[in-house]
């Protein structure tokens, strides 16, 4: 399995990003873009996103979800992930997965996500109309990993 | 000295870095805790060389510490 | 929900078509992109595709399929897919869908994907080394449709 | 006449189209698939203005139909 896992500090294009993604003469590519919204889950504006990083720790760990994939049987997935200040409709991350069968890319794709979610390596402000607020995991993304902790539904 | 680094929430109200006089005999992770406010056992992780350490871990002049508040994931 | 399906007789791009697919406002896009291999699913080697398409039916297969994403309560989908004769490496197929939630999305494309490989209005034949071989629907495609048929599991 | 367009296998063997002579009361669907080969009823669908058509549909003269094998899907 070919493993790409990049810590992106500026603005990265996830059209570029997919392009560039050899399918490694797999059928199946299945992408996930995440992107900055300008409200937070509550409808409250949102100026802003700003992504606190580790400067070894956010990227191995990257590298250590990305390698988690393997249990799917892909033949290639790439993870990058913005940090910094992160303005809204700017892509904050892109997972792709590629696959002889589609099934294990859409599992891959979707079990990553969760992973990213609550184990990446980051420390999230959303910066609002009345400043900043520091975001800690919810039970639901704690719910989504749990989905994958002890088997594979697929 | 100790290089102290802090991320998230701890970085916005401490700083990102900060040095710490230490004894010559280097001192443990709970005491080093206490010299800061806010660096709660149950939430805040010690690492040392990008791994996480225990309480009685004996930090060295020289050494660096990263305190780690809760991931909110990406 | 906005729905854009196309028939597309010429190659193209998936990267231009996720650039160019608009999330809404919505932060979770989730891509698929189908290629053409170079073998069958039994290993024998392919020379290309061909896929026969009716002047109207076709299309309207594709539209229909595209609407049924509204029950994940996405914001938008798009479905684009090649017809006539297709050479290994290129796309067959890319959908994308974009939703407030990431569950929604990946439930949406991978249903389309369901959908697509049983539904839609195209005849298939693998032109191997000893000729050509029209393709029917596989027990696994039915299988995978019959996933969605009654009730969306997410 | 009527003029009658095959799809996938059926247009690899018998062409895209053929023009039919037809009776001017017109006939069955049924009669229809009878002048060609391979023209099976359990696989293969009949459709006139893009709507499927039971066995007893009357062609007339000038109609158009459709004989569509399986779906292979895409």
């Amino acid at each position: 399995m070919r493993i790409e896992a990049r810590l992106a500090e500026a603005p990265f294009q996830p059209e570029r990003e997919l392009a560039d993604f050899s399918a490694e003469g797999a059928g199946a590519v299945v992408s996930f873009t995440g992107l900055a919204r300008d409200e937070t889950a509550d409808g409250a504006k949102v100026a802003g996103l700003y992504l606190d990083h580790h400067p070894r720790l956010t990227e191995k760990s990257l590298r250590d979800i990305a390698a988690s994939a393997a249990r799917f049987g892909v033949a290639a997935v790439r993870i990058v992930h913005r940090c910094g200040a992160i303005a809204p409709g700017e892509a904050i991350v892109f997972v792709a997965a590629a696959a002889r069968h589609r099934r294990a890319a859409f599992a891959a794709v979707d079990c990553l996500m969760d992973a990213l979610k609550t184990d990446a390596v980051f420390w999230k402000r959303e910066d609002g109309v009345d400043g900043g607020r520091w975001i800690e995991p919810t039970e639901a993304d704690r719910a989504d990993r749990a989905r994958w902790s002890d088997h594979c539904p697929d | 000295m100790a290089k102290i680094a802090f991320y998230g929430k701890l970085a916005e109200r401490i700083g990102r870095e900060a040095e710490v006089a230490l004894p010559p005999e280097g001192c443990t992770i709970a005491v080093l805790r206490a010299r800061f406010e806010g660096l709660d056992r149950a939430t805040v992780r010690a690492c040392v060389d990008d791994e996480t350490v225990s309480e009685d871990h004996v930090v060295m002049p020289g050494d660096r510490v990263d305190f780690l508040p809760p991931l909110s994931g990406g």
